[in-house]
């Protein structure tokens, strides 16, 4: 193959990683901009999310597609529900103070790594894609599921735009953000809003991660790299800015794609951290990100 | 009369945060020994005004001259070793310290650049407890601060800007949320504390500014309004509008 | 006449610091009752109080037979008090439409609460779209008014809200009180000025070093001018 | 008898505290003296982290990096250009001091949450660095240091580190000393000056303290303790690899300090030594010892912020250093 044909691939291949990476990093920028929670436990729910798709998935026999469109579905939302009960249980009583959250999140890594260890196992297992159609280019077959994702990922996307934006919920949300004290005089329930933000941001992770699960196994060290990468969107997008983080992500998820097929993997992943730290150093609000306001 | 040399000068100094003009080309003078009190409305830039003087906040424009020399451009650190000490606005005693070590670290501070004394534990213990005597905490000594009456937290605060030996002391609305009987004992105090050193004084408690200070300064946005002995201010009618309104 | 809001010996405290000391206060029926006072006197944080923003550790806040020192912050406004807050504190970032939204959603009001309320600034209504952070000093206090109203209030509590104001503004935002005190609203008004006081208040309260000192009626005031010397003045 | 000032009586304590570690040399059984001597090194990790987090209030999340520096530097020196033990430890808290300063002159002019997001990533740079450089460091798998290079010169004769006396014997010296640096740190008007950075910086630059230097001081010692704990672990276990980098060694020490007491000389040591027994116990039972680790850290944060000995000190003894 000549040149073109394989950057074609990498830069798909980049795009699906870029969309599944934004869907996590929104729900970590969410989290971090409506409450300044800096959830370090966020990868793991991405985890949890894949896990529960593949127990799910496997209860079903059939089509593949039935076991995995009942997974898109239950999966993120027993993940929002645990997420919101750990947030009642042990964020709201810490009165959200940064330092004491990230340990309590740190807390909250180890005990769902270790609840998937103990009930899932250390395997890698497979979900099986809803349909195997191949699209067919000039040049190779590529995956459809592949890009399902994609563009399933924009649409998830769009619909939290929308609800941010449009409904009454988004509004309240963004209200919260902006001046918490004022949110209360006007009658909103704040603890409730972060609950209910908490469980969102995990949500979110848990759809990329049902999303994933056909293209990457489920694992219980799987929320590693996620979290790290999420971070780095975040933080090159600038802390809580949507449209930033959407862009980071594209950047990150093709430059991924793309400095590997030149780097090592070890060697890319070492400069785009040390880029990232420097960044945080020396342009805290971000390549996109606004100034402080 | 003679001319008395000015421990600190302003020329033309201004701040702005966004498009406001907090602080707007302030020319300013204080004579070494002087009481003075800086008066105003609410937002009228007072507090900003202090902070450009002791280096809390960088000025867009002007100069700040303290004994002579420019110091516009030096870090708020080097200023207080310089001898200017800021004492807060709102109550900033470390709370889980006990009262000696709050004292003793404006001591500590100090000794070090005292080369004839040097930091011995010595000399530590003996500023530090005569820094809690003058202002009447002597007793208080291995209280921890933050169990300290709200009164006392204040005179504390009072007290590590005198451990420090300031050449000139600003005090930032000190009588703040003090009960009346606290509020004399305070003018005591500072009256005493205005024989040795220069004192700015930030107040909103007119018993108090009248009690104490030598000359006044009425600011309103960020420009100096009047400027005088109380008598004058008192009389003054473009003063009493910015109070009253009319 | 009755009394819309009391307090009764409340103290409170932003942490370690103590800002009102048995702090008592009756906001009767239907009239506008100015908190006047120096900086640092109390004025803001009594407001708070009422809110429920700053809590209050002794006493009691009555709204009719409801205790609000014993709800949650969110719920205060639900009772039926209003707040604009010194500064305004509009959600700078949402348009002019959502602030509204916002107070609409707090009681639970409709189109009809927000066409009455739209009807009191008509300048707002040209903007509903504009980003609320650039709307010019005025229109701000129009609005963070318009956000307070959306609730429909028995009682509204306004912090300085001609602090910084143009005098035509000024002007507009007292025939704005005066025209709630028609309606039946009860309302404390803080501000730090007499001037800004007299034309709409029907009492003044003294407010020193977190206490109320006294409560007079604004015709005192006018007969013996040397009392706001005593509380806010130069002398 | 007259009363003992509360500095007597700490001093007396901390003494006490080495006597009875010593006497347990003795009367330890074989496999508990082993635990106590890897728990001695690793509270002097502990002890550096507590100067950073505890004292001054810098919550970082790459201390990994620090204590690995100290065992890469005495580990790969040894191994490699077969160095003795002296001049490897030397080395160990050479690279300690170089990383801590390179990486306090940058990560310090952030604060709160980016500084423990930055301390993580530079961390993160160092974990992914031994894995890169997999020529020299054998990345996961790690290097086995031979028993003959792990011996201590003294010009009176040399010292076996592997034999288990000498090995807690040698841990225990380090950690007494350190014990020792920390408590006159704390106690001289230096340490009085880095608890008030903690408390409230704006208000220390405003007594004159050049607040950044002192804080990069802190950092640089911190790196210190933790390179001389990572230096020492290499000679004494003999094992050096990169799971020593990894973000779990990063946690460890916040987790360690955090249960036995921030801000205390002695917590680091009491937290180090609870955990280690805490989660041997919870492994004979189950082996799900990361929840341990979990739950302990949540728990903790929620119900006792002040940790086992802060709490004492709270309650009983405020004398405590």
């Amino acid at each position: 193959m000549a040149f073109g044909p394989y950057f074609l691939l990498a830069t798909l291949e980049g795009l699906v990683t870029a969309a599944v990476l934004s869907l996590i990093a929104l729900g970590l920028s969410l989290v971090f901009g409506v409450m300044r929670v800096v959830n370090v436990a966020h990868g793991e729910f991405y985890m949890l999310g894949a896990v529960l798709a593949w127990w799910v998935a496997s209860l079903f026999g059939g089509h593949p597609a039935i076991g995995f469109m009942v997974a898109l579905v239950l999966s993120p939302l027993v993940v929002a529900a645990i997420a919101f009960v750990a947030e009642r249980l042990v964020l709201s009583r810490l009165k959200y103070e940064p330092e004491a959250t990230i340990v309590a999140t740190i807390g909250l890594l180890y005990i769902i790594q270790q609840l998937a260890l103990t009930f899932y196992g250390p395997e890698a297992r497979p979900v099986e894609a809803p349909f195997h159609y191949r699209m067919q280019l000039p040049w190779f077959g590529y995956s459809a599921y592949k890009l399902a994702v994609i563009g399933f990922s924009i649409i998830m996307m769009l619909a939290t735009w929308f609800v941010l934006t449009r409904t009454k919920i988004g509004l309240i949300m963004r209200a919260t953000q902006f001046d918490r004290e004022t949110a209360q005089a006007f009658g909103i329930p704040v603890g409730r809003v972060y609950a209910g933000v908490f469980a969102l941001g995990a949500g979110l992770a848990a759809v990329a991660a049902v999303l994933i699960v056909p293209i990457q196994q489920a694992h219980y060290l799987m929320g590693h790299d996620p979290l790290l990468l999420s971070f780095i969107v975040v933080i090159i997008g600038g802390l809580g800015s949507l449209r930033g983080t959407v862009l980071a992500a594209v950047l990150i998820g093709l430059s991924d794609g793309i400095i590997s097929m030149f780097f090592s993997p070890t060697l890319a992943k070492m400069l785009a951290t040390l880029a990232v730290a420097m960044i945080l150093v020396f342009r805290p609000q971000g390549l996109f990100g606004a100034a402080a306001r | 009369m003679a001319a008395v040399k000015p421990l600190l000068e302003t020329h033309g100094l201004g701040r702005s945060f966004g498009g406001l003009r907090a602080v707007d080309g302030v020319d300013f003078s204080l004579p070494e020994g002087e009481t003075h009190a800086i008066i105003g409305p609410n937002g009228a830039g007072k507090t900003t005004f202090v902070s450009l003087i002791c280096g809390r906040v960088a000025p867009t424009d002007g100069r700040v001259v303290f004994d002579g020399k420019d110091i516009s451009l030096m870090p708020a650190h080097k200023r207080v070793r310089a001898g200017i000490a800021y004492t807060f606005q709102i109550t900033s005693v470390f709370a889980n310290l006990t009262a000696f070590d709050n004292v003793a670290l404006a001591v500590q501070r100090q000794l070090i650049d005292d080369h004839e004394r040097g930091l011995s534990s010595r000399a530590l213990t003996e500023h530090g407890v005569d820094a809690l005597q003058k202002v009447g905490l002597g007793d208080h000594a291995d209280k921890v601060a933050g169990n300290l009456s709200y009164g006392h937290q204040r005179l504390l605060e009072v007290a590590m800007g005198l451990a420090l030996r300031p050449r000139l002391l600003i005090l930032d609305e000190p009588t703040q949320g003090l009960s009346d009987s606290e509020i004399e004992n305070f003018i005591a105090l500072v009256r005493q504390i205005g024989e040795e050193a220069t004192v700015l004084l930030i107040e909103h408690n007119m018993d108090v500014v009248m009690a104490l200070a030598e000359r006044i300064t009425v600011m309103e946005q960020g420009r100096i309004l009047a400027q005088g002995a109380p008598a004058e201010i008192r009389a003054n009618q473009a003063v009493q509008q910015a109070y009253l309104g009319g | 006449m009755t009394a819309a809001l009391t307090m009764e010996n409340v103290d409170s405290a932003y942490g370690h610091v103590q800002v009102l000391r048995g702090f008592d206060l009756e906001l009767r029926q239907g009239e506008v009752l100015c908190l006047l006072g120096r900086n640092g006197a109390g004025k803001t944080t009594a407001l708070k109080t009422i809110m429920g923003l700053v809590p209050a550790t002794a006493g009691r806040i009555l709204l009719g037979d409801v205790e609000l020192n014993r709800l949650a912050p969110h719920e205060v406004p639900k009772a039926g008090v209003a707040y604009v807050p010194q500064g305004r504190r509009l959600f700078s970032e949402l348009t002019v439409g959502e602030n509204i939204e916002i107070g609409l959603m707090t009681r639970g009001k409709g189109a009809a609460t927000r066409d009455s309320v739209l009807d009191l600034f008509p300048v707002l209504r040209e903007r509903l779209k504009q980003r609320s952070g650039t709307l010019s000093g005025g229109e701000q206090q129009m609005l963070a008014m318009a956000r307070a109203l959306c609730l429909e209030p028995q009682v509204l509590l306004l912090d300085e809200p001609t602090e910084g104001l143009m005098p035509s503004m000024i002007a507009r935002i007292r025939e704005t009180v005066a025209g709630l005190r028609e309606r039946g609203v009860s309302t404390i008004l803080v501000e730090q000025r007499v001037d800004a006081v007299l034309p709409v208040a029907d009492r003044v309260a003294f407010i020193e070093n977190g206490r109320n000192r006294e409560t007079v009626d604004v015709e005192r005031l006018r007969e013996d001018p040397e009392m706001v010397h005593r509380y806010v003045g130069v002398g | 008898m007259t009363r003992l000032t509360p500095s007597t009586k700490s001093i007396a304590l901390h003494v006490g505290v080495v006597l009875l570690l010593l006497a347990l040399n003795f009367l330890l059984p074989e496999y508990h003296r082993g635990v106590f001597a890897r728990v001695l090194v690793l509270a002097v990790f502990a002890m550096g982290y507590n100067l950073a987090f505890g004292y001054t209030g810098l919550l970082s999340l790459g201390h990994a990096m620090f204590f690995a520096a100290g065992l890469y530097g005495a580990g790969l020196t040894i191994y490699h250009l077969e160095w003795s033990v002296w001049p490897a430890f030397g080395a160990g808290l050479a690279a300690g001091v170089v990383v801590a300063l390179a990486v306090g002159f940058l990560a310090l002019r952030t604060t709160g949450v980016a500084f423990m997001i930055v301390t993580l990533m530079f961390a993160q740079v160092f974990y992914l660095m031994t894995l890169y450089f997999t020529t020299y460091t054998r990345g996961e798998e790690g290097l086995v240091l031979p028993q003959e290079t792990r011996v201590l010169g003294f010009p009176g004769g040399v010292l076996d580190l592997s034999d288990p006396s000498t090995r807690y014997l040698v841990a225990l010296s380090l950690f007494a000393i350190v014990l020792a640096a920390i408590l006159f740190l704390v106690r001289a008007p230096y340490g009085r000056s880095l608890i008030a950075i903690r408390e409230n910086e704006e208000r220390m630059r405003m007594l004159g303290y050049d607040v950044f230097a002192n804080k990069l001081m802190a950092v640089v010692l911190s790196g210190l303790f933790c390179a001389a704990s990572g230096a020492a672990y290499a000679v004494l276990f003999g094992y050096v690899g990169s799971g020593f980098a990894a973000i779990q060694y990063s946690i460890l020490p916040l987790l360690w300090v955090l249960v036995g007491g921030a801000a205390t000389t002695l917590g680091p040591l009491i937290g180090t030594l609870f955990m280690f027994y805490v989660i041997d116990t919870a492994s004979s039972y189950t082996t799900a010892h990361l929840m341990v680790v979990g739950l302990v850290l949540i728990g903790v944060i929620l119900f006792f912020p002040k940790g086992i000995i802060g709490t004492v000190r709270e309650r009983w003894l405020p004398w405590l250093p």
